[in-house]
């Protein structure tokens, strides 16, 4: 169990850091929805066209916004001196990525709570008796955003060129995902989209787990020496 | 020491077990789950007409057969009319400009665009799905060249071949 | 006829092009080795001396 | 380093294996473009078959022993698993560029577009970036040992796509036909086909031979320049 206690600490060091700090969270936060008015503006008052994009353009929202977040994850520790740094944490690595983990996905998902109702308002969405299931995506599309942007955010660390590198390798993976979310979502929201919410939610579960799985499995060797 | 490490390399194996465990049952959920419905490139006839007025004014592809004798192919103002077939329901088809080379009667066709207040499917974009089988012209048989039919001057349809 | 004609000229200039581009790095990769056996100088004065020694 | 360039067993392979290649692509070339009969339905166009499929069978192979060099690298930390994946990689993205773009220009006469987001081509697409991606990886990390480690990841995170592409097609309604079988096709066809696969999986292997001999003696160069 000492995995999961390292996983706390390294996560409630993050919480510290960010909440002492002031940190970045609530510019994130304004920026994802300046994205959204900026779409909203421009698109104009087509009330069914914004209906019908709206879960894309929310998704785009985020997807801008946790790049800004990934890009974040090892801010402390490469301050500090990089994955070096990160390497004198005694333990399991994995209980590292574990807890960058974690602290992108709270992030993020706190970032949605102000974005979600914004999108609904902006967009003409409709969520009355829907948020458990829309809320139940958005996780679901986060985790599988998070597990791959905070292992990547790490690979890209040492690189040249990371503000570019990051984007470019993260973005082509989570096409299956984003297209997951973005259909799930549009499906709930509105009936006469494509295809049944089930098979878009279990596209989603099939490939968070198929991410974790293989990205938990591969951190540690991103982390030698 | 020793004893520790058995341990630890034991529950490591648990892990690895779990996590193989977890790939292949994502992996089966991909390959066997409904998505079958959810990652579709068109639409058949009939679950475009179950969708009913949703759809309508919504762009949307549209997959099936072109129905053979349903072809009405004006050259003067490359107008072309067709009815899209999946066996069960028939829907007509409207779609101006050239239509590609394969475009013949009982072939499969993508349509994309959109329902007009009549009822017919107005296409911005046709398309022609050809099968997977090849085979060279038979005897007395000329294989077809591209451009060759539905070109001005050429009546109704290349179907005759 | 166009469109198969692009398809295979292109497919030959681009293996021809990627294999001449291999070639001449491995013969410059090749060039440079026998160049400065075991890192020492480049001058054709001790080339030319590293040849004599082979010889 | 230096014991890398001083083991022969790679030496003659290439010159037999680059006659035998550029003879196969010649002679299926020739038969693919006048010996066999064109196709009932498409005519003539229908011959880019015998370069399309043979070259995404090539992406396919490609990387697939990207991904088996990065497991087996990240094993036993032998630099050469990594010179061969590099060299692997970018043949892959060579034959996966090929085949998008020779499948646009069967596409174009055929279906009537060039382009379109059917699940085959989106994937194939997404593939292509994925391993341009990965090497770019390799590009910018400046440390050999770290640049091996980090692409390995790379190319074993970017394989999950690759089984997914070639079943998309049965998976999933799309444009894209299905793969043909020995039944669905002439045998003077198939026998043209499988000739030019040989063909390319010849040129394959030469690329990849010849690829792997210059990563060993680039290496071998830039050891003496840093003992320098």
């Amino acid at each position: 169990m000492e995995v999961w206690l390292r996983t706390w600490a390294i996560l409630w060091k993050d919480i510290l850091i960010e909440v002492r700090t002031k940190g970045t969270f609530n510019a994130m936060a304004f920026f994802a929805a300046l994205i959204l008015f900026i779409f909203s503006f421009a698109i104009g008052p087509d009330f069914d066209l914004l209906r019908r994009i709206a879960a894309g353009l929310l998704w785009v929202g985020i997807t801008f916004t946790g790049l800004l977040a990934l890009a974040r994850t090892y801010h402390s520790e490469e301050l500090a001196g990089g994955l070096e740094a990160l390497l004198l944490y005694p333990g399991e690595p994995r209980a590292i990525f574990l807890g960058k983990l974690v602290g992108n996905l709270a992030v993020l998902l706190l970032v949605e709570v102000i974005l979600y109702p914004v999108a609904a308002v902006l967009f003409h969405m409709d969520l009355t008796g829907k948020i458990l299931p829309v809320a139940g995506i958005a996780f679901l599309g986060t985790l599988g955003f998070s597990v791959i942007g905070t292992f990547y955010a790490a690979l890209t660390l040492h690189l040249r060129a990371r503000e570019v590198m990051l984007p470019l390798l993260v973005l082509p993976l989570l096409v299956p995902v984003l297209l997951g979310a973005v259909s799930a979502t549009a499906a709930l929201v509105d009936p006469a989209a494509a295809g049944g919410v089930a098979g878009w939610v279990r596209l989603l579960i099939a490939f968070d787990v198929l991410y974790f799985v293989v990205c938990t499995w591969t951190f540690p060797v991103l982390l030698e020496r | 020491m020793s004893e520790h490490k058995g341990r630890r390399s034991g529950k490591k194996k648990l892990w690895a077990g779990l996590g193989l465990v977890a790939v292949v049952a994502a992996l089966a959920m991909l390959i066997g789950g409904g998505l079958k419905d959810n990652l579709v490139y068109f639409l058949t006839p009939t679950e475009l007409e179950a969708r009913g007025a949703s759809v309508q004014g919504e762009a949307v592809r549209l997959g099936g057969q072109v129905k053979p004798g349903s072809v009405h192919w004006n050259a003067d103002h490359h107008d072309l009319r067709f009815v899209v077939t999946d066996g069960k329901t028939q829907i007509p088809v409207h779609s101006t400009g050239s239509p590609p080379s394969m475009f013949q009667e009982g072939i499969g066709v993508v349509v994309e665009g959109k329902f007009d207040s009549n009822g017919t499917f107005q296409s911005d974009n046709l398309m022609v799905k050809h099968s997977n089988e090849y085979h060279p012209p038979t005897k007395g048989e000329s294989p077809r060249e591209t451009f060759k039919t539905l070109m001005p001057g050429n009546g109704t349809s290349g179907s005759k071949d | 006829m166009a469109y198969l004609w692009a398809g295979y000229v292109l497919t030959w200039v681009a293996m021809a092009w990627f294999a001449w581009r291999l070639e001449s790095r491995a013969r410059d990769a090749a060039r440079r080795l026998k160049k400065s056996p075991r890192g020492e100088a480049e001058t054709p004065d001790a080339r030319s001396e590293n040849e004599s020694v082979r010889a | 380093m230096t014991e890398l360039t001083a083991s022969p067993r790679l030496k003659g392979w290439h010159r037999l294996l680059a006659f035998l290649a550029v003879a196969t692509t010649v002679v299926g070339s020739i038969i693919g473009l006048f010996v066999v009969p064109p196709d009932a339905m498409q005519g003539n166009v229908q011959r880019l078959m015998y370069l399309h499929v043979p070259a995404a069978w090539l992406a396919f192979l490609a990387f697939f022993i990207v991904f088996v060099m990065a497991v087996l690298y990240l094993i036993q930390r032998d630099p050469r698993w990594d010179m061969i994946a590099a060299g692997s990689a970018e043949i892959g993205v060579l034959f996966t560029a090929l085949t998008l773009i020779l499948g646009s220009l069967w596409g174009k006469p055929i279906w009537g577009v060039w382009w379109t987001w059917d699940p085959r081509l989106t994937t194939t697409a997404i593939l292509l970036v994925i391993y341009v991606g990965y090497l770019a990886v390799r590009s910018f990390a400046a440390d050999p040992e770290r640049r091996a480690r980090w692409s390995a990841v790379v190319g074993i995170v970017g394989f999950a796509d690759v089984p997914i592409v070639y079943l998309s097609v049965t998976w999933w309604r799309s444009l894209h036909q299905p793969p043909s079988s020995p039944m669905s096709m002439a045998p003077s066809m198939l026998w043209t086909l499988m000739l030019n696969v040989v063909a390319f999986t010849l040129l394959f292997g030469y690329l990849l031979v010849r690829k792997y001999q210059v990563a060993v003696a680039e290496r071998a160069l830039e050891d003496r320049e840093a003992m320098r």
